[in-house]
């Protein structure tokens, strides 16, 4: 695996916590791969399981899924029903021989700029590691 | 024919210093839909502003795309700019090429492509996207408040104040509520009653302010700014327009039973005021145990009235109201202190709560403001506090702190000692907490004038000779105290109403695991709900002492004033919304709306040669906040979400991915 | 035995005749004798079609979406909780329904039989054996060896008791506890041992519905997988597109599973279909400590939370 | 007759898969499918597909593009495989359906290049078969355990080894290119004599003498309905089916590239016939069931000449509320018979 190999991560983040905290690492220039691409939904409770399988279906190397820290959803609830939502999604989906390191499922706040640096860091170094996804995913 | 504008911004050297705008403009150009790409030195500035409005016009665009700075910084820009072009601002989007990318990554080769990836992203979207209008809805300005205690009073001051009706609605015979029972308030000791019976009078007075007691609010529906409300009006069973409040019927009542007001301590009669000041200032009569209505007899009272005011055939009144907002100020109860059977409350009468020993200090009480024992009416020369009961204990309370005890459990220390020279007290506590401006002083001044702070619990209280030996134990010096007491405080905490979780169900609005009601952000929103239109005020969002019960009040006021100060709401487009032709009706998206969004809806089609009725879920825009917690819920792939449709999505995954 | 068919035939013809149904779902006589298909009564005069189903019984609870209202239907305990399924999908009405509860001692799969169907003559339940008759004599079987498989993980013999008529017969001889070693077996695994095994057996998937169609939780009136926009899922059946399907598949059913198995039962082309439904059981009881997943409940478990719920994300 | 060790068939079908693309039965774990080659092969159980996938694939790339209408487009075919299909173990109902979808797809004004680009240069292999599953009917259909129509080859299994009959010139190269793995040697008599007389129990209680005509006046019979009532509206009947060939074409778009499929489809879906205006012609199961068996059993018989049916017994084994080819004869045959009296 050539080392400048960049694995790409599709990131879904809610608008209010997670989104504001990848806002928060740019304003403060704090540094991380350009592996992930962000799309940002409303509410963790927006992120659809199915979303994430299309992402490894069309190319994804990995996944992110970020919300607001249970208890602090803008929505009031909506982290808690994605919590159960990825609890059982992303056992089947490894169940279904996805390795788990694809997908990573975190609480990140607007003010942790930091933690979504450093969650972004690993992420990439640990699929940097594995190498490209192939489970899953369509040959155009 | 979709006609795409993409604008790439430079932000000066922000992204260009590390983004190649030339290729990402370039790459752009390629994109399909793409009709129109253009760079900017500072596309928010007026001329960069100017040059999107220019395009649309120039090039019939229909869509734009701003690559440039995070959408929290300026979509609402970039939206405005777009509408006053012609163009609907909902066919906006941002590609966040300067927080997501410039301004983390320092190498233009790999900015570069993640740049056109983000634009690809947002063109993708902005492909799905379809012209949203707000809509707007009318606010009906009078405001309900629920709770007729100090926070209720003073929100309904406050709103009415800014010209605005308010309807206080109270389940007791009085507003006043909890503040009406207390003596002194800490920490500057003066009377409860002196402070809050002006306010009381102010409200009763008030021209915009209508108080409704002996009501309750049976239902709740419709949403910010139109709120349907289902009243109950008890029969007070006095013709209050004729009323004079002489108090005769009361003097010749024969029937009484333990006074609520004074927790128990004194009693008061079947038609009773809960006390003098009450307002409004008309006895009630309490059909539970009057003898014309438990037997049939009597009517003594309806006899000596000089004024016919009593009305034994009043019916309970149903009133049907609108209103544009509501306060909930429901207030918190006390908890029951049985739980601690060690304490020996019920079998000991001079084990006491705080609440009832404000009750033998005020001088509107059953003792009329001597401290006397329960048990025999002796002065007591000794008194345990003890502290945390019910609060911070998992086992056998709440883990929580509520907050207010240890100032008023100091304050109780300072007025023994003022009314009874020479007694002496003595605190059990885990900790002293007097965050609050001049409550460390008071607690100091507690302290200075004797009374005596031990660290621990009590384990045991048991009754000899007529004293109360309290046992536990001071865990700083670390031995057995015991202490022979002629009187214990139990400082209760405070706990929500009983019926909180039901009220909470009416406004549709959540609650904590103990009952209290939630607030919509814990800093940032401390006084709205996740309802919009419903507003908290004092304890029934969580233990609170005075001076903040009367801040959030007026905070909540303020929420209610600001609404009422738009002739009317303008309602965020990106909401639910139902593809009824998919809708199988399972409305478990009902069950994952926070807001009660979402209702049923029954609707008539043709079906091959018959007409059937069959029921969908319907999505009520005013209540909508657009989490689209439903959206996910739906596997019909029914239930959608404006702005963040199903379709974008898997469209920008799909560009991302490219 | 016939004794219960006979009361059953009678509890459809007096339904009829009482008024209290406009169409009857219930098993009949197939091709087959000893295959017993699903019918739709519309009148009393065609009670003696009933069947009880004694061998190859489909499930009927989805029946019962089309069937002409007030609908009587004919349960186990395994269409019981279809029937509860549908009504807490809020797809049919209790009130509309006319339901006949019947206890069932296992239903008896033919395929398991080793004896050409035109060889039976007589099919007999013999306590702990199957007795298989034919025209050259008698052939003894276990009980448990022949049942269908979904009544080796049997929620209960007995009758529903919320049932209009309630007829009591034999009952479950199995003790039921559902089996997941086979789940087991699939989670010791590596993942690309386990990618490996699915992508095999969905590689045999040739996408026919069959699973959903006769799913009584997959009610929708029109399937997400079916559209055309927004796209969930290609019509190509390739393998990153099986992968799709099963997944979405599993999880709209996630916790809503009833474990009637009626999917695996259809599936022509054998897939393990339980292996994916039961995965997601026995994952949401562990997790949100729910008793029996597969017992209908009027909140959806995917469809609430606990503020404590196990937390896992960081 | 030229014949080959049972236990060396697997390296002859290695050789072959050198210059053909080889579609032949294998296990999978309970059940044997038809399917592309992949080192295994297993001639003894009726494979639960059909063999119409060697020149029909459930899904196939039509051609790929590039770029935009304002760009320009760019087309390439989908990649054919150079290499000609071998189908081997078909079984006679197999051999046979493939002569009824050469007439839909070869025959009449426009052919199916694709499809005919696969037949042309095939060879169908066909296992007698032996051991006819209770389910096989394909007697009344005319065929038989040792039916030749379809076929290329022929093959008698005797348990130990197969006996490899040239019924074609195609055939016969097949079997020629592989003489290096056949031996020359005797005639498998008793094989012969057994297929010639197996006997199938379902095919008597199944007549389909006179069916085309008397389904002419049954288009409004209530059997439809009676029949169509318990169909779960699933695609297992057609899919398995070797004679069933309806396709739907669609694209996958990916940004400014993409791909053209094609994909079987099936007239029991509900949406089979669903118009983009939202009509549906066939809106309830009643004509989705009816459209399926009189396109079987009598539209094909006025344009081709024959029933679309081998009486291979898939939709038997296949269909799950017991809705199938068999049990619609047999209850067609009742409703006309009623008709008369």
């Amino acid at each position: 695996m050539s080392l400048d190999w960049q694995p790409k991560i599709v990131g879904f983040t809610c608008n209010w916590c997670s989104y504001a905290g990848a806002d928060l690492a740019g304003t403060s220039r704090m540094s991380y791969p350009a592996s992930v691409r962000i799309i940002r939904v409303p509410c963790s409770g927006r992120i659809n399981p199915v979303f994430v399988i299309r992402a490894f279906q069309r190319g994804a190397d990995g996944v992110l899924v970020a919300g607001c820290h249970p208890g602090d959803c803008h929505y009031s609830t909506g982290n808690m029903y994605a919590r159960r939502r990825f609890q059982v999604a992303r056992r089947f989906m490894e169940y279904l021989g996805m390795d788990p390191a694809r997908l990573e499922i975190h609480w990140i706040s607007a003010s942790e700029g930091q933690k979504f640096q450093e969650v972004i860091r690993n992420m990439t170094d640990r699929i940097r590691a594995m190498g490209p996804n192939r489970k899953m995913r369509e040959i155009l | 024919m979709i006609r795409i504008g993409v604008f790439v911004c430079w932000c000066g050297s922000n992204i260009a210093g590390t983004v190649d705008v030339g290729k990402v403009a370039e790459e752009s150009a390629k994109m399909p839909g793409v009709v129109h790409v253009e760079q900017n030195k500072y596309t928010c500035s007026d001329p960069g502003q100017d040059s999107i409005r220019k395009a649309i016009k120039e090039h019939r665009l229909d869509r734009v795309v701003v690559a440039a700075c995070s959408p929290r910084m300026h979509e609402m820009t970039f939206r405005k700019c777009a509408a006053s072009a012609g163009l609907n601002q909902y066919l906006v989007e941002m590609a966040n090429i300067r927080e997501h990318c410039s301004w983390v990554h320092s190498d233009m080769s790999v900015a570069t492509p993640k740049a056109v990836d983000i634009v690809r992203r947002a063109v993708a979207k902005v492909k799905r996207s379809v012209p949203l209008f707000p809509s707007t809805i009318p606010v009906e300005k009078r405001a309900l408040v629920i709770g007729g205690g100090i926070a209720g009073i003073q929100a309904a001051l406050d709103i009415a104040e800014a010209g605005y009706e308010v309807t206080i609605v109270e389940r007791e015979p009085t507003i006043g509520g909890r503040m009406a029972q207390l003596d002194k308030t800490f920490p500057t000791l003066d009377c409860s009653s002196c402070i809050l019976t002006p306010k009381m009078v102010d409200a009763a007075s008030h021209p915009g302010i209508r108080i409704l007691t002996c009501s309750e609010v049976e239902d709740i529906s419709g949403y910010v700014g139109n709120f349907q409300v289902r009243l109950r009006k008890r029969a007070r069973s006095i013709d209050e327009a004729r009323c004079t409040a002489c108090g005769i019927c009361i003097s010749k009542c024969p029937t009484s039973r333990d006074s609520e007001f004074n927790m128990g301590l004194g009693t008061r009669k079947a038609i009773y005021m809960p006390f003098p000041q009450a307002v409004p200032n008309k006895p009630t009569i309490d059909r539970e145990i009057c003898r014309h209505f438990t037997e049939g007899k009597c009517g003594i009272c309806q006899k000596v009235c000089p004024s016919g005011a009593v009305d034994f055939s009043q019916e309970d009144q149903v009133l049907n109201e609108k209103f544009g907002a509501v306060v909930a100020a429901t207030g918190a109860t006390q908890f029951s202190v049985e739980a601690y059977g060690e304490y020996g409350y019920g079998r000991y009468p001079d084990v006491i709560t705080g609440l009832e020993l404000e009750r033998l200090i005020s001088s509107t009480g059953p003792t009329d403001g001597k401290i006397r024992r329960p048990s025999d009416g002796r002065i007591p020369r000794t008194v345990v506090f003890i502290k945390c009961v019910g609060s911070r204990d998992e086992n056998k309370g709440y883990p929580y702190c509520s907050k207010a005890c240890c100032m008023y459990t100091a304050k109780h220390a300072i007025l023994l000692k003022e009314k009874i020279p020479g007694a002496s007290a003595y605190v059990f506590y885990m900790d002293v907490r007097a965050g609050g401006k001049d409550y460390e002083e008071f607690y100091q001044r507690s302290q200075e004038i004797g009374t005596r702070y031990v660290r621990g619990r009590v384990s045991r209280i048991y009754p000899l000779d007529g004293k109360l030996i309290v046992q536990g134990e001071d865990t700083l010096l670390g031995q057995r105290v015991e202490v022979e007491a002629d009187l214990v405080v139990l400082a209760a905490a405070m706990v929500p109403q009983i019926d909180a979780p039901e009220m909470a169900r009416k406004l549709g609005i959540s609650y904590n695991q103990y009952g209290f009601f939630s607030e919509a952000h814990p800093k940032l929103r401390p006084v709205e709900t996740n309802t919009a239109g419903v507003f908290l005020a004092g304890t029934c969002q969580g233990p609170k002492d005075i001076p903040e019960t009367v801040a959030q009040a007026s905070a909540a006021a303020v929420k209610v004033i600001s609404l009422f100060a738009k002739s009317e709401l303008t309602t965020n487009p990106n909401v639910a919304s139902v593809d009824e032709s998919l809708c199988s009706g399972c409305l478990w998206c009902m069950n994952v709306c926070p807001y009660k969004a979402i209702e049923e809806k029954i609707i008539t089609e043709r079906a091959g040669k018959e007409t059937v009725t069959r029921s969908v879920a319907s999505v009520n825009t005013g209540l909508c906040q657009g989490c689209g917690a439903c959206t996910v819920a739906c596997r019909d792939g029914a239930m959608n979400l404006l702005g963040f449709t199903n379709e974008q999505i898997l469209a920008e995954v799909e560009a991302l991915c490219l | 035995m016939n004794d219960l068919r006979e009361q059953l035939r009678e509890a459809v013809a007096s339904a009829f005749s009482q008024g209290r149904v406009r169409s009857f779902v219930c098993l009949e006589k197939g091709f087959y004798p000893f295959a017993s298909i699903p019918a739709i009564l519309h009148s009393g005069s065609e009670a003696d079609r009933v069947q009880l189903g004694l061998s190859d019984a489909p499930l009927l609870a989805k029946y019962l979406l089309d069937a002409p209202k007030p609908a009587g239907i004919v349960v186990r305990q395994c269409d019981a909780l279809g029937v509860s399924r549908l009504i807490r999908d809020r797809r049919v009405k209790r009130e509309d329904l006319y339901i006949v509860s019947v206890s069932c001692p296992g239903v008896v799969d033919t395929a398991k039989i080793p004896v050409s169907p035109y060889q039976i003559t007589a099919l007999e339940n013999a306590g702990d054996a199957l007795l298989v008759h034919t025209a050259l004599g008698r052939t003894e079987l276990p009980w448990a060896s022949v049942l269908l498989d979904r009544c080796l993980s049997c929620v209960s013999g007995s009758a529903s008791p919320d049932a209009d008529v309630v007829l009591e017969g034999e009952k479950e001889k199995l003790p039921a506890p559902v089996d997941y070693s086979g789940i087991d077996k699939v989670e010791h695994m590596t993942p690309d041992e386990r990618y490996a095994m699915w992508e095999k057996e969905f590689a045999k998937c040739i996408r026919c519905f069959a699973c959903r169609n006769a799913c009584p939780a997959c009610s929708c009136r029109k399937c997400s997988l079916d559209l055309a926009e927004p796209e969930w899922l290609s019509p190509a059946v390739t393998l990153p597109e099986q992968f799709m399907f099963h997944f979405t598949r599993a999880y709209h059913v996630a916790g809503r599973c009833v474990g009637c198995g009626e999917c695996e039962r259809a599936c022509p082309v054998g897939l393990p279909l339980m292996k994916l439904n039961r995965k997601f059981t026995r994952d949401i009881e562990t997790l949100f400590g729910v008793d029996d997943a597969r017992i209908p409940r009027d909140v959806e478990v995917l469809g609430t939370f606990l503020p404590d719920d196990p937390e896992e994300f960081c | 007759m030229l014949h080959i060790p049972k236990h060396k068939l697997l390296s002859l079908l290695e050789h072959a898969s050198g210059s053909w693309q080889v579609f032949c039965p294998s296990r999978q774990g309970p059940t044997v499918n038809f399917g592309w080659f992949e080192g295994m092969v297993d001639p003894d159980l009726i494979p639960v597909n059909s063999c119409k996938g060697a020149f029909l694939p459930q899904t196939e790339e039509l051609f790929t593009y590039r770029g935009t209408p304002e760009t320009g487009l760019s087309l390439a075919a989908g990649v054919d495989e150079q290499k000609p299909v071998l189908v081997f173990f078909a079984r006679p109902c197999d051999a046979r359906a493939f002569t009824l979808l050469d007439r839909v797809f070869l025959e009449g004004e426009y052919a199916d290049d694709r499809y005919k680009n696969r037949r042309a240069r095939s060879v169908v292999v066909t296992v007698g078969c032996k051991s006819p599953l209770d389910t096989c009917f394909c007697t009344a259909f005319g065929i038989g355990p040792d039916s030749k129509a379809g076929s290329d080859v022929f093959v008698y299994d005797d348990g130990t080894s197969l006996y490899f009959e040239p019924l074609t010139e195609e055939g016969a190269g097949f079997v020629s290119s592989h003489s290096a793995y056949l031996t020359e040697g005797g005639t498998p008599v008793s094989v012969m004599e057994e297929l010639r007389r197996a006997e199938l129990p379902l095919a008597g209680r199944i007549s389909v003498e006179g069916m085309a005509e008397a389904l002419d006046s049954m288009f409004d019979d209530p059997v439809w309905e009676k029949m169509s009532a318990r169909c779960r509206g699933c695609g297992a009947c057609t899919y398995l089916c070797p004679t069933c060939h309806c396709f739907s074409v669609f694209d996958a778009p990916r940004g400014v590239r993409g791909k053209r499929y094609r994909s079987w489809d099936s007239c029991q879906f509900s949406d089979f016939m669903l118009m983009a205006g939202g009509h549906n012609p066939r809106p309830t199961r009643k004509e989705r069931v009816r459209q399926r068996f009189m396109h079987k059993f009598n539209y094909s018989v006025k344009r081709q000449g024959d029933y679309l049916c081998v009486g291979c017994g898939r939709c038997i084994r296949a269909c799950s509320v017991g809705l199938h080819a068999a049990s619609a004869l047999f209850d067609l045959k009742e409703a006309g018979r009623c008709k008369g009296c």
